[in-house]
């Protein structure tokens, strides 16, 4: 029997809550052979500024224990190619487009979703005010509520489609950020962006990778991502888009439960690109096993009823 | 053809010294689907040290009597933790095996030469592109480096196919002392510039200077580099390398899609 | 040849720089049969109330990825019993006994500290202002500017032991952390305690320990316990003792090399508590293989320049 | 003796039922060492998906034909990622191995009698403790429970010692229907007071059930807990079960370094 995977984030409805991550799906096509991008949740493409950029130079990843570092540095084709050039294919091809906007000051974050906003096919706004790999903007309005306030409600001015500020997890209080979002007008918040980190090559002495400092993703970071996901569902009313290790159906409900109506996959997806489809199969076993009909039911279901310590 | 996700069994793993080996996997579907210079990402099943999948050129085609691939080999050098465990794989290990990938090498025919330069375990893409080129009848030359003659592998597997071979070690101890780049240049020095196509993998200061020496000699010239990969298909922005395309300004490309085989030229070398 | 391996930190020389976690390595005691406790740079013993406490109830550790997550909620046996009933027999033994002090008020942090500097055998005072299992005090002081002054200021009146303040990575930017206890009078800085996170049983929809919420443990932090050693390094002159997911000498030098003077090793300690000659072994090879002969030459020695992109 | 570090062999593998296991490692300097009730700290070596050890009881000690410790085993029971793969194991594998760890049972002797009661992978500490009771001529029962007669495992070997076998299974396939503390309780009904030894091991359900069973016929009774360990020797502080010794406050202690044996009165139940 199907069971219903749709998930509702203010207007947009969802076949099902799993999103391609920002930065790890490339723009979509990439993956075109491989997975049917119409079946996804959504795909959010990699962080697009107005203009190109090129990025850091290599090395940009380097691995570490159930994680890995990246500084890819916001390489991108800007917003007007991006238009131009991958957003008709994506949209041929039936895709939920989530756009990651970047910024180095709020005129640009505004500028950038105007852009998305007059082009066709967009689905949503994903404001990236939490990388931590560029020297100005992004982290920088993410970790200080003011600039939180500043990008969101500026942009709120500029657009119709949904925005949907992506908060670093780099902060004390994590909620406190997605109540400004809340406040300024954001239809939901998804997090987490990546924890600033560093690896050091320690046979030169040298960094791992060339911008010494990165973002950590990847299963290690799961659990301080669940958390964060946790105390912000308390705190606001507009629907989370929760991220951060998911690797399978397992810890993809491990964020429902906490509190997220969608989730974002990303490292996973470079260890295997059908990840998807395993992950989708994965949630219908789940609900069949527990004779549950709609996985919404079980966003925020999580009991925080002690276990016992005894095992049966 | 779109990359096929296999989960193969080891079939074989044949040392070939301290540092090398030869695996064999059950990979028969993209055998079939590999063209020479594409490459596989790979994980051994349950190895959990390791997060991400690495990279390998497509080594051998293993085929049936009937020439249908039956499985693909990998050439694996130990460089760190997966290549260790691939040095250690046993007979009936899994290893998941995403591939093909990668934009492969243009084969080229007669009346122009084939050069192919090889340094370590660079060699691994050319036994594809060997039989590929022996196939075409295009008169095929590879130029081979490695650090002593012990590590100079599958050599009868090349002359079989009629490829000559020039071979240099760094301890002097097989073929010419020194790097392989010096017979290449001696060579290209009596053949008439557009004749020749030359392949290259290896170290990238060897990628550079055989493009170098075939720029000087005005020879086409495709190399493969080896950047760290976090997904080879596009979606990371790992792997980039910064090529410049006639005139215009110099970019980083991602070295798994737009590569791993470049335009020797065109490449801008750090 | 033999190396120096020691490091000295203030007033204090310790003959390397492995110092046993706080709440890793029990009372140190535990460990006696197996480890030569005078062996170890130090023995960082539980962290200590005026009172005994008990804790949460169990269960209270789970594992994630590279990691785990623990909510035992400071049980011990109180200040006054530790003295009586430990502190001889760890001085017998000759270890280098680092207290973990906690408080739920300013006063108790600093009752705690005079107790303990009037007995005979503490080497120095590791003020736990970072636990993230407590309702009251810990975290609470950790995680304010204010809140840290205040307990490391009042602590430096009652005692002539070094103080060693162990800083929470919860926070936006812990560099300013060490700052504020640098300019309270704290003679080093410990750091990172525990990442505050959280692991749901999905199919019970319950949590998986107890408490909830727990601090985040193990080589799955090490790269974002190394970035906020580098940070404070750059920031304050008094010596860092550093730790998150130290598992082996190279782990180790990572620290060293980020500027941390010592480290701390906890989680490893219980996969493997053998761990310490390995470590120190490791360390020795390193020198020697490196022609060096000092290890104290490599604290702060890593080089910021970019590796490059080639292998070779 | 301090616990040692035993990087053992797999030397045998007996799978008994789809969730059960014997597992044979080359740890005989940890068996020359272990008491009846101790138990070792386990993990697969290169298994890098769980990062901690498991605690498991010492099953049985191998001994060559004087009686020298040449092994252990341990009775696995599949429930998670390191059970699992104990299931797996094959011959060669490598497990790190750290015992013996906790308090023993107290072994009993004539005229006092020994009872012992098992519930499932309970049955585990009870082979050493048998042979220990054995060799001091304790007349000894087991009571042992389990979900079905095909997970009554290692029947022979007490019966060999002289133990007298009372059986109980869920489903009534073999023995009485039900929990097997319902015999232990009637049976308990014609013994004096004080003259029987009752050891406890399993689900602690059964545990609690077993202490209050043995304290309404007034006899001595010892249960081996099972709470999740993180380290097995009184580091981390996570194992503690709620004791209340004499007129003492009820409180937490470690079930590793206190237990995992401790009197049955004692112990207060969640
Ligand atoms: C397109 C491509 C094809 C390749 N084909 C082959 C092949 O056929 N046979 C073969 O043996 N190797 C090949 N390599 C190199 C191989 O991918 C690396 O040796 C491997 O990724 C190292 O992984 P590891 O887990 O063993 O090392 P790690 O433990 O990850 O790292 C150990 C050391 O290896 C270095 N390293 C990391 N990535 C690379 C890299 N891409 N190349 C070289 N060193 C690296 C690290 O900097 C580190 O110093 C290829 C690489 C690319 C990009
Ligand atoms: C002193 C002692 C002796 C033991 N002796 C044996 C023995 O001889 N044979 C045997 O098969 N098992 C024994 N156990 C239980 C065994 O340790 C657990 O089954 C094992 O830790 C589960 O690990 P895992 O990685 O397979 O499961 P995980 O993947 O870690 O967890 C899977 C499930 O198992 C549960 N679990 C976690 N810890 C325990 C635990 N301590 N007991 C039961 N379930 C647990 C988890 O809550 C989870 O639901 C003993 C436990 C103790 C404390
Ligand atoms: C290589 C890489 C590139 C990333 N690029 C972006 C980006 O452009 N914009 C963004 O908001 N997040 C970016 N991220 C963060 C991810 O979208 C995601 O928040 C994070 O990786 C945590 O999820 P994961 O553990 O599933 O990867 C990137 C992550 C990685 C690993
Ligand atoms: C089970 C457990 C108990 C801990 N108890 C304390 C404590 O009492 N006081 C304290 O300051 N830190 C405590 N910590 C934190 C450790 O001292 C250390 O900061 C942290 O675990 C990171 O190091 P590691 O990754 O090497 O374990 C505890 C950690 C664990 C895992
Ligand atoms: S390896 Fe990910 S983009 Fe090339
Ligand atoms: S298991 Fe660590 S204290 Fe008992």
């Amino acid at each position: 029997m199907a069971r219903d995977l749709s998930v509702r984030i203010g207007s947009l409805e969802l076949p099902n809550p799993l999103i391609a991550a920002s930065g790890c799906f490339g723009y979509g096509l990439e993956y075109d052979e491989v997975v049917d991008l119409s079946a996804l949740g959504g795909v959010c493409v990699k962080g697009l500024f107005m203009t190109e950029r090129e990025g850091h130079p290599p090395p940009r990843i380097v691995e570490t224990p159930a994680g890995m570092i990246n500084a890819i540095g916001l390489q991108g084709i800007g917003v007007h190619r991006f238009v131009r050039e991958k957003l008709p294919l994506l949209r041929e091809r039936g895709a939920r487009v989530f756009v990651n906007v970047c910024g180095t000051t709020v005129d640009e974050y505004v500028e950038v979703s105007k852009v998305l906003s007059q082009a066709a096919g967009v689905s949503a706004l994903e404001l990236n005010i939490s990388c931590p790999n560029i020297k100005e903007g992004g982290i920088q309005f993410g970790c200080s509520l003011m600039g939180t306030s500043a990008v969101v409600s500026a942009v709120r001015k500029a657009t119709h489609l949904p925005i949907i500020p992506k908060l670093t997890p780099n902060v004390t209080d994590v909620a406190s950020f997605a109540r400004a979002a809340e406040d300024a007008g954001a239809d939901a918040v998804s997090l987490v962006n990546t924890f600033l980190a560093m690896a050091i090559d320690v046979e030169t002495r040298r960094p791992t990778i060339t911008n010494v400092l990165g973002g950590l993703s990847g299963p290690a970071i799961r659990p301080i991502a669940v958390r964060m996901v946790w105390e912000c569902a308390q705190d606001v009313k507009i629907p989370i888009i929760g991220m951060g290790g998911i690797t399978n159906a397992r810890d993809t409900l491990e964020f429902l439960l906490a509190g997220a109506t969608a989730v974002q996959i990303g490292t996973a997806n470079f260890v295997d690109p059908f990840v998807w489809s395993k992950v989708l199969a994965g949630l219908e076993d789940y609900l069949e096993r527990h004779g549950i009909d709609r996985l919404s039911d079980l966003i925020g279901a999580f009991d925080p009823t002690p276990p016992t310590a005894v095992h049966a | 053809m779109p990359p096929l996700d296999v989960d193969a069994t080891v079939m074989a793993n044949r040392r070939l010294s301290r540092d090398y080996n030869v695996l064999t996997l059950s990979a028969a579907e993209i055998g079939t689907r590999t063209r020479a210079g594409q490459f596989v990402m790979v994980r051994p099943t349950g190895m959990t040290e390791t997060l991400l999948r690495r990279p390998f050129s497509v080594f051998e085609i293993v085929r049936d009597a009937r020439g249908a691939p039956i499985a693909i080999t990998i050439l694996n050098k130990r460089a760190g933790r997966t290549t260790n465990r691939l040095y250690e794989a046993e007979p009936g290990d899994r290893i998941a095996c995403l591939g093909p990938l990668g934009r492969p090498f243009t084969a080229v025919s007669a009346p122009s030469e084939a050069w192919m330069v090889a340094g370590g375990v660079g060699l691994a893409p050319f036994a594809t592109l060997a039989e590929a080129l022996a196939a075409a009848g295009t008169p095929t030359t590879l130029f081979y480096g490695a650090r002593s003659g012990q590590e100079l592998f599958h050599l009868d597997f090349f002359d079989r196919l009629g490829v000559t071979l020039v071979l240099a070690t760094e301890d002097g101890s097989r073929g010419e002392r020194g790097r392989v780049t010096q017979p290449l240049d001696r060579a290209l020095a009596s053949r008439a510039p557009g004749s020749t196509m030359i392949y290259a993998c290896g170290p990238e200061p060897m990628l550079a200077a055989v493009a170098e020496v075939a720029g000087r000699h005005q020879q086409p010239c495709e190399v493969s580099v080896e950047r760290t990969m976090g997904c080879g298909m596009g979606g990371c922005y790992s792997c980039v390398i910064r090529v410049r395309h006639g005139a215009e300004a110099a970019r980083f490309v991602r070295s798994c899609i737009s590569g791993p085989v470049f335009d020797g030229a065109e490449i801008v070398w750090d």
